[in-house]
């Protein structure tokens, strides 16, 4: 079973790559962008056939190691 | 099935040398083993075309104890301690993705070293980009020297110093040449020499990929179905990975469990399995089932070919086995007997209970095809600077302009991206004519420059390929040490044209001139060809890594000037040679006239003697006179220091650009205290060596007498805007 | 004094660290994260590198091993904690320090000497710097931008638990003298009680004079006052 | 309008923090797990109506920098 895990930094955490980004963009031509935000992506496959124990598996691990809650918030979505 | 032409030609094999093949083995060869043969026999691993003229270059001498042909080199710095090092391109994959090319270039590098037995101290680069006006060049050099901290700065190697240049010769080749360094104990060297039969073949570090396999192979029927599966990729580097294997194996080391170590560089297993068993005249056989995969249904000859990074290969004795084993899982790192030695003399691959591949050990390593190509001397360009006037230009807007290029301006922009201390042994970092990195827990230290002169190579291969030695040597002079031996990387364009085949062996003669006549052997080295885009060729590029010695921290010297009242000395004569100089380039942009002529002679002599007056202390500072001339190393003593310089105008010239900025070689700039003067006089009169005092050390203002007057900021301020300018668009 | 020296896959400024240490008469050992228990030491050092590469986030991977559980008691008793750049990354991620260390404001990695000014030295970590005492130490990070809740911020600032700012040669701290970001030139901070430091800068590797200067030497002087 | 990219490498491509993520989840006790891949994920917020247009360009600050796309691939959804 697989699923994706974005982790993005929250709403109020400085995201320096994002700005970073986001300028050089700008200075690109692309004016008519308003911001870019950057987190990070995690395909996670799974042996494990029960959807529900693997959905609170993958949250733990998002929990437990993926994730600094501090400053982060996380998704998860299952792929396959 | 069949060899055909087509699959032939995508090995980059030609057909003669197929046939060679054909009669090497008594029979057709699979694909697999025109694989093998490919990797085996091409420049790269064969040096086929380079290695007749390799063969000239001085290589030995008391202190060399390992010259080419093993890893890297190995010297004798006194003691029990020895230095190992090399310096390799990496020049294509850079290109291609600048920041992996350029990690997996230290990456490999680094491994060479640590191979030997040496823990890696330093690490050095040169690094030539296109013309920053050229659209990629910002991103390749961007991404390139991320890529070199990010690899270095995780392994913990201090990155020391190195050079970064740009010229349009190079605007679709860049070049990246990265260089290591390590100490050793010289009665723990290991080498790559196999020796007993039945000895296991050990597979440590990363698991195998499909990395860099050879493109050209994908055409090949075999791999049509899953084409997509089986795309080759960019190697990606995991400086992580490499850090345990480098401890893992320096523990392993402790132990007198090695037989013989081989790291997998270019052409993996095949050519590290190979050059084992050919170095100990002995045959090797594998396991392919047992080789560690990342990927699923991986092909033999996927394996025998990918370029996966942080791999090795050990014989070891069978009864250290088990406590190896145990040195490696603690490293969490991979660790299989893939095979055993064999006293077949034959490369025996088995894969799912067959043979897939015999062949005799002699024909892959031995009976690689060598040639003597064809050769043009070259011709060299007359100097013919009379149609510029250099009347109309004044001299500080020269100065200015000089130290603001590209070139010329401070490299600091890429240094901060470089941890230079961890380790907590180095002495110099970049920025002075050589690094200077103390040997861990003594009272000694080496030097470490990399020097190259793609402009005057170009214009005169031979005189540029001597030059570029005896630079090297200068600066190694300059910080106070004794130079003792060189690796080189030799870029060029295709061996094939009998034009550049010139250049490469007028290069080499140059260096071999000035190696012998300096006594400063070559130990070890990497030759990188057809650096070229829609066949037009890159400046003939030798770069030359350099090491010199101090057996005692108390004569380590720098360029920075120490005290208002000091006098500086320019040692060597000045002649005023323009051609091919900074100045030209920078203020005409004119590429014109050969470049200045070295004298061996003189060159040995005014570098003795700078040494002499290091040793009894009569020196506060030194730098090198090169690139820019007189002038611009004066004001680099000056920014090195903030010290300001009054600077006297020359007693003989009539045209002061002429002067200051020409590019004659072996010249030093010293510093002495005032009250040394008549000693340092005499011990220069007494070697007969042209000097004469060009300047006062003094607060805050550079100025040239009767001519101009600028504070030292201002021209800190000029030398350090360029990259920050450059980069701001980003 | 005893000291130890906490090892992880990747970290490269331990044998640095146990240089300064002995050179100033600790008794040092060297424990690799795997292990189980920590001997009775008066400091523990989480040393500065790139524990496990920095993948995921720096310090992340290092935060869950074995060790760092001993750490974490260690340090919930009182003892003196000392972690130096990656060490600082660690300690934040194990939850010794609060706060977070992101990306460096300018995306690079940063190596060169910075000036740093010393807030507070009534602590274990400072005692033998003067107050406002400029230092000139090294840094070499990719995340050493420290960023925090208002709270937090506050209660470092309120309770004398910022000891370092980054500034100039002069003393001047502004933005302009931030290296990488860092919320108020931050670039150390301690917990509530002080036992535990973490900081960006190195300061093993200014304790010698042949490499460098010798303003690292009084932090581990202090420790041992 | 908002969009979200995520950048994942491509298959046969070394991901070295993948490997030490997922090393680390087993040594917790996800014993599971077959394998984690780690990526990049952008959210990007442009001023601009016609969605098409939008998705065209979100296209163009991939190829042009935010993708190195000898090593990467890319997927970009809509999301507001
Ligand atoms: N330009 C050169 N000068 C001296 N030695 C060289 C030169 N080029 C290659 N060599 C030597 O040839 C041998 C093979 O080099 P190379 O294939 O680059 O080694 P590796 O397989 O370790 O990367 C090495 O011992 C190297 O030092
Ligand atoms: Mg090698």
């Amino acid at each position: 079973m697989k699923f994706a895990v974005t982790v993005t930094l929250k709403k109020d955490v400085l995201d320096p790559q994002g700005k970073v980004v986001s300028q050089t963009l700008k200075n690109m031509g692309m004016n008519n962008l308003s911001q870019v935000r950057q987190g990070k992506f995690f395909e996670i496959d799974l042996k494990e056939k029960d959807s529900s124990k693997a959905h609170n598996q993958v949250k733990e691990m998002c929990e437990k190691l993926l994730v600094n809650q501090i400053i982060e918030d996380f998704k998860i979505s299952k792929t396959e | 099935m069949k060899i055909n032409k087509e699959q032939i030609e995508k090995h980059g094999l030609k057909l003669e040398e197929y046939n060679k093949i054909k009669e090497l083995l008594g029979r057709e060869a699979n694909l697999l083993e025109l694989g093998i043969f490919s990797a085996m026999w091409n420049e790269h691993c064969s040096y086929k075309s380079s290695k007749i003229h390799l063969k000239k270059l001085p290589t030995k001498n008391n202190i060399v104890i390992q010259g080419p042909g093993e890893n890297a080199g190995v010297i004798d710095i006194g003691d029990d301690d020895a230095i190992i090092f090399k310096i390799e391109s990496h020049n294509h994959p850079s290109f291609i993705e600048p920041y992996q090319g350029a990690a997996t270039g230290v990456g490999g590098i680094l491994r060479d070293v640590f191979t030997m037995g040496a823990r890696p101290i330093a690490l050095m680069n040169s690094i030539h980009f296109g013309s920053p006006t050229n659209k990629n060049t910002q991103n390749l050099l961007n991404g390139v020297v991320s890529g070199i901290g990010g690899y270095g700065n995780s392994v913990g190697i201090p990155t020391v110093g190195g050079e970064t240049k740009f010229n349009s010769t190079y605007n679709e080749n860049i070049l990246v040449n990265a260089m290591a360094v390590g100490h050793a104990n010289k009665n723990k060297i290991f080498y790559s020499k196999a020796k007993g039969i039945n000895k296991p073949v050990v597979y440590v570090g990363s698991k195998t990929g499909r990395d860099g396999i050879h493109g050209a192979t994908m055409a090949s029927a075999e791999f049509d179905e899953n084409s997509e599966e089986k795309k080759p990729t960019v190697q990606v580097g995991d400086p992580f990975t490499e850090k345990l294997l480098l401890e893992a194996c320096l523990e392993l080391m402790k132990e007198n469990s090695i037989i013989s170590i081989q790291d997998m560089g270019a052409a993996g297993l095949t050519s590290s399995s190979i050059e084992m068993a050919s170095k100990g005249k002995l045959g090797i056989e594998l396991d392919l089932n047992k080789v560690p995969c990342r990927e699923n249904n991986m092909s033999p000859y996927e394996m025998m070919l990918s370029e996966s990074q942080e791999r090795m290969l050990i014989i070891l004795d069978e009864k250290k086995e088990k406590k190896a084993k145990k040195i490696f899982d603690k490293w969490d790192l991979d660790f299989v007997v893939i095979g055993k030695t064999t006293e077949t003399n034959r490369l025996v691959l088995n894969f799912d209970s067959k043979i897939v591949a015999d062949i005799p050990i002699r024909a892959l390593a031995d009976e690689a095809p060598q040639y003597e190509r064809k050769w043009n001397k070259p011709k060299i360009k007359k100097n013919n600077l009379n149609k510029y006037d250099l009347k109309k230009i004044k001299i500080e807007d020269a100065l200015i302009k000089i130290l603001s290029s590209p070139d010329h301006s401070n490299k600091s922009w890429i240094t901060d991206q470089y941890d230079q201390v961890v380790m907590c042994d180095t002495i110099q970092k970049s920025g002075g004519d050589a690094a200077v990195v103390r040997v861990h827990n003594k009272n000694k230290a080496i030097s470490i420059s990399v020097d190259s002169s793609a402009n005057y190579c170009s214009s005169d291969p031979k005189s540029g390929g001597k030059q570029i030695v005896c630079e090297n040597w200068r600066n190694l002079i300059s910080v106070g040490s004794k130079p003792l031996a060189i690796t080189n990387c030799l870029n060029f364009g295709s061996p094939e044209k009998p034009d550049v085949m010139g250049e490469f062996v007028e290069c080499i003669n140059g260096m071999k001139e000035a190696c012998e006549f300096l006594n400063f052997p070559v130990v070890s080295g990497n030759v990188s060809f057809y650096n070229e885009t829609n066949s037009k060729s890159i400046f003939p590029t030798p770069v030359i890594g350099g090491i010199g010695l101090f057996d005692n921290l108390n004569k380590i010297i720098n360029m920075k000037t120490k005290k208002v009242g000091n006098l500086i000395i320019i040692v060597g004569k000045t002649l005023g040679h323009l051609g091919q100089s900074s100045f030209m380039r920078e203020i005409y942009s004119a590429n014109e006239g050969s470049p200045p002529e070295i004298n061996l002679t003189n060159e040995k002599n005014n570098g003795q003697s700078i040494l002499n007056l290091i040793n009894q202390n009569l020196i506060t500072s030194c730098h090198d006179v090169s690139s820019g001339g007189i002038l611009i190393s004066l004001a680099e003593m000056s920014m090195a220091s903030m010290l300001g310089l009054k600077i006297l105008r020359p007693k003989k010239f009539t045209d002061l650009n002429e002067y200051f900025f020409a590019e004659d070689q072996g010249r030093y700039l010293i510093e002495i205290e005032v009250d040394n003067l008549k000693k340092v006089e005499s011990i220069l009169k007494k070697s007969n060596i042209f000097y004469e005092v060009v300047a006062e050390v003094q607060n805050d203002i550079f100025e040239l007498s009767k001519t101009f007057s600028i504070k030292t900021e201002e021209l800190y301020k000029n030398n350090n805007k360029w990259f920050k300018k450059f980069n701001a668009i980003n | 004094m005893k000291s130890s020296v906490i090892v992880f896959p990747g970290s490269n400024c331990d044998r640095d660290i146990a240089v300064a240490l002995e050179k100033l008469q600790f008794k040092n050992s060297m424990i690799w994260h795997k292990e189980n228990v920590l001997p009775k030491s008066d400091l523990i050092v989480v040393p500065g590198g790139f524990s496990y590469g920095d993948y995921l986030r720096s310090g992340a991977i290092a935060a869950k091993s074995n060790i760092l559980n001993e750490v974490i008691k260690a340090g919930e008793r009182g003892s003196l904690i000392l972690g130096i750049c990656n060490g600082f990354q660690i300690l934040i991620e194990c939850g010794l320090l609060k706060g977070a260390l992101l990306r460096n404001s300018g995306l690079k990695f940063i190596s060169k000497n910075i000036f740093i000014k010393i807030q507070s030295n009534k602590n274990k970590f400072f005692n033998k710097y003067k107050k406002n005492e400029i230092l000139e130490l090294n840094i070499a990070h990719n995340e050493g931008n420290f960023f925090t809740d208002k709270k937090h911020l506050d209660e470092l600032e309120d309770n004398d638990l910022i000891p370092i700012k980054y500034c100039d040669k002069e003393g001047n701290i502004n933005p302009k003298t931030n290296p990488n970001g860092s919320l108020n030139n931050i670039a150390g901070i301690f917990n509530k009680n002080k036992n535990i430091l973490g900081m960006m800068p190195h300061p093993e590797r200014m304790a010698d004079k042949t490499c460098s200067n010798e303003d690292g030497l009084p932090l581990f002087l202090s420790l041992m006052n």
